[in-house]
């Protein structure tokens, strides 16, 4: 036994060393994808509040509510995307990307809706990741939103869509919501042919169904208001 | 509004994705050949229930680590293509990863008696490059999986006369029991299997109790009278 | 009892079924294909719905066609390494090929306003030889399939002026709706299917009332008074 | 509408046709697959009773008991597999499989259990094959269980073993539970390797689940006996 | 302690429990038939949905009842060996039987305008005897699902022209449900389905209100000035 | 259409519903006593295993015999009621009297070593009219609840000092599974609770070898009469 | 070690939780009589769908609210015994007091075209003594539910000519929504229901643009006061 | 009808909704801090079944229970903000408090034997106030877990030469049960817990068999005699 007892001891200890490496190593680790996850949270807290100041626009007061949600969005990028931009090096962009995903995808959606309000257009993820370049660290390689968090925001975006489509029935606003129509069609026959491809597709499945949803909701209101109130949004404009 | 753009855009989305996307393909299939080796060390290894001599079982099975290296070090080699994208991928080797380590470790176990750390077992596979480890969480759960696999060798251990074989896995199952005590471990399959541990635990006590209580301890403790 | 002998025979069920494997794989790539070619032309077809100018969405969407036949073709000359087990292997393109018939019935009816037969689309696949052919199960699936777009498509035909699409819808679904109802179904995804296509009927007869009820018949329907 | 109506009706008309064609063969489909069906629960309740009979083993009445059990396996195979063999031919042989496919593992299980009682081996699938044979019309192809199937009630022999593993410990036969046990953990260790070849394997990744617990429950069992119930039983003998 | 008398026990046992496994299969296999021919019948007075002559439908519809007559007297004829049992086997036939009653409620709507009572259908079934009649919530369940078929009912009339049909149903449900309203159900099926028929009476009414709100009512409803 | 007949018929039901709505509150609220008297006996039968002496702990529990016994006439008397509907409200009593059923049986086995027959449960209970009788799967559901209480009773007896016991039971349980066995059983539970049978069957087995080995048997306990 | 203290806590105990167990039966007794009173009220003010006098409906309904006036009294009671535990019995009324805020709520409104706010609603039914209040979010789920009622009862209104209804009630679903949006909701339950809403909001603007399209308003159908 | 008094009723109500979000959000906090310090001393505690010296263990064990008394003090100061409203936040600390409760309770028995009782514990953890005291089923929950460890911990001081400890556990255990039993359990958790310790019974009657048909007891219980 006194041969056995040292040899003992040191395995006791090396496993005890080696376990309080692991230890500091999780610990370490988890700080910071609790971190991220509230980095995310903030995001989506408040890339909601741009969404939900978008659709505050009528026919009146355009130009001032767009005003607002520009500016919220610049301070949503400022403010809380520049924290994801700190944490996330190396490995960690992917390794995290579970736990700031949903943040991100709610600012793809605010930032795309915006835009398609303001200009009409798809804001590309080009243009999203220019304006993120400013936040990094020069030395450091830059933080880019990955394009599966790009297509997934998009996919949300047109369950936003179909309320602002919604909105726009409302007050008579046909051709707008045509125009919403057209895009979001597109954008559900784009994303499509991009699935297959796509890592892990399975939320993005889900979304689709959900996104045809919005589609075929969008067309029937258009359905439903065709050709009648489209005389009476005239008579209104007369 | 245009339509051209948009589908510009999709084009090259649809490019990267595909890229990508051959990358996993190539990665999953060096996945397969991981699992279908260390499945066959994996049976190899399972002859110690069998009580085939030890040392014959243990070499056979040691084959299979080069073979599991050579593996990894393909993995390594496709994953310098994209570099930072290690845990992208992942989800491929992780489980395969998992067994792997179980079996390294609980070889190394059957040699020793000791527990294999992490950074020996990520040298054994050949990885510790900065760019291609061995996550720390895959070894952890690799090594839980080994200790499911204690209960049944200390059964059929005792059945083959091995005495004080009980005892011996019980210390070191309380004590490794200890060190993962000390982790923070989230609510993931991590935490799930480390909770298995306890079962294990207390299998084997049960197993020493059986063993004690029947007086059949190798070296006749004297605290326990033996009766028969 | 004797080890080696049962050893002998695993040897030889693991090689057949390693041979059977590799067939499988090769079948999964060429479905795969399948599924993609299919992808491409729903894609297409899709534009059906944007009012774009039928024919010139019709004739994009039939050169697809040709590409299916081809793959179908790959996958014919595959399974005649393996006679008769043409079911063994059907679930790997089963759902990849009922879509590819809803599309092609869906193309067909858009055309000509008529169902393409099994024979038919048989024949468009370049299938039907003894050994390959169109399971009828699949064709009746897909034929469901393609009832599921048609609410959809009657909603976008009036919006964009067409009011005489309802009508014809509806004949042509109540009609298909009779056929069916002849089939003994069983419980299973063909009996969903179908009793989903009441849902599609009962949506085009509420688009149908919506249109007859507003006056927005084409011919100006006698009995209905046209208001506003 | 002269030149429309012609035509929809010709439409009509083939569609009748077309559809009076599918109801035929999916009706004379479907009765074949019930009739299959039908012959494999045959077989299933028939083969349970061979595995019934041979479980009455015990150390007096080996023979008479294995004897009637190859009686009763005789008269499955005739009566019963040879219905099988009559329905499936061509692609039915795998178009079917799931309708006969429990009746056939079941007739394996019990075929393999009678064996190893009767000679301590495995009853290869070449030997079950060859029993066939004679079942099918000689001018067609004849009727070859598939490695599957014979895996599959390969997996479900395990159980059947421990229940004879316990019953052989209860009368203190020990050697022949040992025997047992080496015969199952083979089994077990030989279809880890062939597991991840068979088709849709996520039916035979359950048994595989239970078949390890049946090992372990063998071993137990014979670690709960061990030394000290091998004393009695060698008292018993002398 | 004597085993004879054990096992002689169980040996009735095994006979008794048989005889019963039997008698059950024999239901089923009845029950079954019942199923089969309501569905018939179901597909025959679907065609009230295409504008079809009703009486011609209804003609039709009703030779199924004398099947279904024959049907319920096997049934009773098998109950009558196990008298007091009939709702031990009760499970066996009852989802089958709402059908049934559901369609034979539905006929007799579509021909007088009322609700056919819980007498009049055990009589047109045949039932009524004391030992075999006709479970009151089935009956009301059957009732209930008639009410599901009221709302495509009343839309495809108004396509057909008929534009006081809306009227007609709507006086009809809302006394139904009213009728309905006064039972306390139970937390079960019943109360579930009733639940729905909200659903059917809100639907007719917005038919109702199309109807009215064009003015397209038959007799020019005074109360509606007609604009265009 | 007269709306009154509808109206006079959903009352009739109002009063049926009621009537047994609230039959089967006052048999809910027998069953309730069943179970609490069956609890009450449970508990003091509980006291086997603590070496209590038997014929006291036996004499308390009979007392609760003659309670259910009222309980089960009363459940008769309120089923006179409504004839031919035992298995409509079966559900209400069922797990009770099955608890009840095993809890006489094992009381009957302490005493005599016998296995009650079912025609004594039942007249235990004051049943065996020919309208309220005990149903057989109650009875052997019953017995099977009763077995499982058998292990525990084993280790206690031995512990204090009883080394006749298990060879006891032991027969008692081997007889009674191959009883079992004879059964075609189809229902779930009690195939459920059969399969469970035999773990008390080798648990037992377990302890008589454990005795046996340790030469404990035969030096017969006088205050336990042997049977058999 | 005191057997007889640990006893006599557990005496306690029983009486304790035998109290609150009583407590918790009175409590479930009273608002199975709410839920009743609620039902009866809400089958009373459904009349309002079949165009009856809107007065005469009203003044029936309000009878119903003194009723669960003097029941929540009752409740207040029952709670006075056991200060602090509201919300430890607060499950056993919650959802039944929803529907009678709901209930109360849409009366006041059909009475009003206001809003009963949460101290108004408190007060009728007496509550607001400081110990048993109205829980807001209760109150909030509440006025969702009323909402749902709103589509319904517009439909009618104008089918029975009323066609200033759709406005008014768009006017106050809108504002209503207006001030949801305004709460950070936390509450599963309420949040769904709140987003239910939007749906409710929907449809009452289709009936009102329907209406105002066919030049239906205006025309002040002089019995209906018009407010706001 | 005036908008504003909506809008700030609505204004009330999203501060106080806020408000007592931000109140859950911190009992929230200080119930994670409970459950982590819980953990913490479990992780202590689990030593004994090491056979490590008791007193040692329990000493630094105890240290946690000054941490949790802080703890509990936090969250009364927090309850104190909203008087009555205990049982709607219980629901955050109610398991955390189980766990704690178990340890406590445990450690005293390590050290006494004996139950701790209801009000020592709330003493133990500085409870007892009129506002805030320990819910008497969290009690009863805890003491259940408790249970839960004695089987484990009787075999490991079997295993370390203790035959006297599963006597005492049995007695103690068996006390126990019987008292819970006095308890009318409604069917929830504390009642399947308390199912449980039905099986933590049984096991430690095992181990006392073992022990005894072996002849270990500690002072030679003379009732067994020792045979080798
Ligand atoms: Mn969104
Ligand atoms: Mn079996």
């Amino acid at each position: 036994t006194s041969t056995k007892k040292p040899r003992t001891m040191t395995t006791v200890s090396a496993m005890k060393d080696g376990f309080a490496n692991y230890t500091d190593y999780l610990n370490q680790f988890n700080d910071k994808r609790e971190r991220v996850v509230k980095a995310s949270r903030d995001i989506t807290i408040n890339s909601k509040k741009v969404i939900f100041q978008v659709h505050r626009i009528s026919k009146s007061n355009r130009e001032e509510v767009l005003e607002k949600a520009e500016k919220d969005l610049a301070a949503v990028t400022s403010q809380y995307i520049s924290r994801l931009v700190k944490e996330l090096q190396g490995t960690d962009f992917w390794r995290l990307r579970r736990a700031y995903s949903p943040g991100v995808q709610e600012y793809i959606e605010a930032a795309t809706l915006y835009k398609f309000c303001k200009s009409g257009t798809l804001l590309d993820l080009a243009e999203i990741n220019a304006t993120l370049l400013p936040l990094s660290d020069p030395s450091l390689e830059p933080l880019q939103i990955n394009v599966l968090d790009y297509l997934l925001g998009l996919a949300d975006l047109t369950g936003e869509l179909m309320r602002l489509a919604m909105g726009r029935i409302s007050e008579g606003e046909l051709e707008y919501a045509e125009n919403i129509c057209r895009f979001v069609r597109d954008i559900y026959r784009e994303l499509t042919l991009v699935i297959p491809h796509m890592d892990e597709n399975s939320e993005m499945k889900k979304k689709m169904d959900v996104m045809l949803q919005s589609v075929v909701k969008i067309e029937t209101a258009c359905f439903g208001v065709h050709p009648l109130i489209y005389k009476i949004s005239l008579r209104r404009r007369a | 509004y245009s339509s051209s753009s948009v589908e510009k855009q999709f084009e090259g989305f649809r490019s990267t994705l595909e890229d990508s996307g051959k990358l996993r393909e190539r990665i999953k299939a060096v996945a397969g050949e991981i699992e279908s080796a260390a499945r066959f060390m994996h049976s190899g290894l399972l002859l110690v229930h069998q009580s085939r001599p030890v040392p014959e079982v243990l070499e056979r099975a040691k084959g299979q680590i080069e073979v599991l290296k050579g593996l990894y070090s393909n993995l390594a080699e496709i994953l310098k293509e994209c570099p930072g994208q290690y845990y992208r991928f992942h989800g491929e080797w992780r489980s395969e990863t998992q067994t792997a380590v179980s079996l390294i470790v609980l070889l190394h176990w059957l040699e020793t008696g000791d527990l294999l750390m992490h950074k020996e077992t990520e040298a054994k596979l050949g990885l510790g490059s900065s760019e291609f480890g061995l996550d720390i969480e895959d070894y952890l759960t690799g090594v839980c999986f080994m200790s499911n696999e204690l209960p049944r060798y200390v059964v059929n251990q005792v059945t083959a006369g091995d005495y004080d074989c009980p005892r011996k896995v019980l210390n070191f199952l309380t004590e490794l029991h200890a060190a993962f005590r000390m982790l923070n471990l989230r609510n993931d399959l991590l935490r799930r299997k480390f909770d298995g541990m306890k079962y294990d635990l207390r299998k084997v006590e049960e197993v020493y109790y059986d063993v004690k209580i029947r007086g059949l301890t190798a070296n006749g403790d004297p605290g326990v009278p033996r009766i028969v």
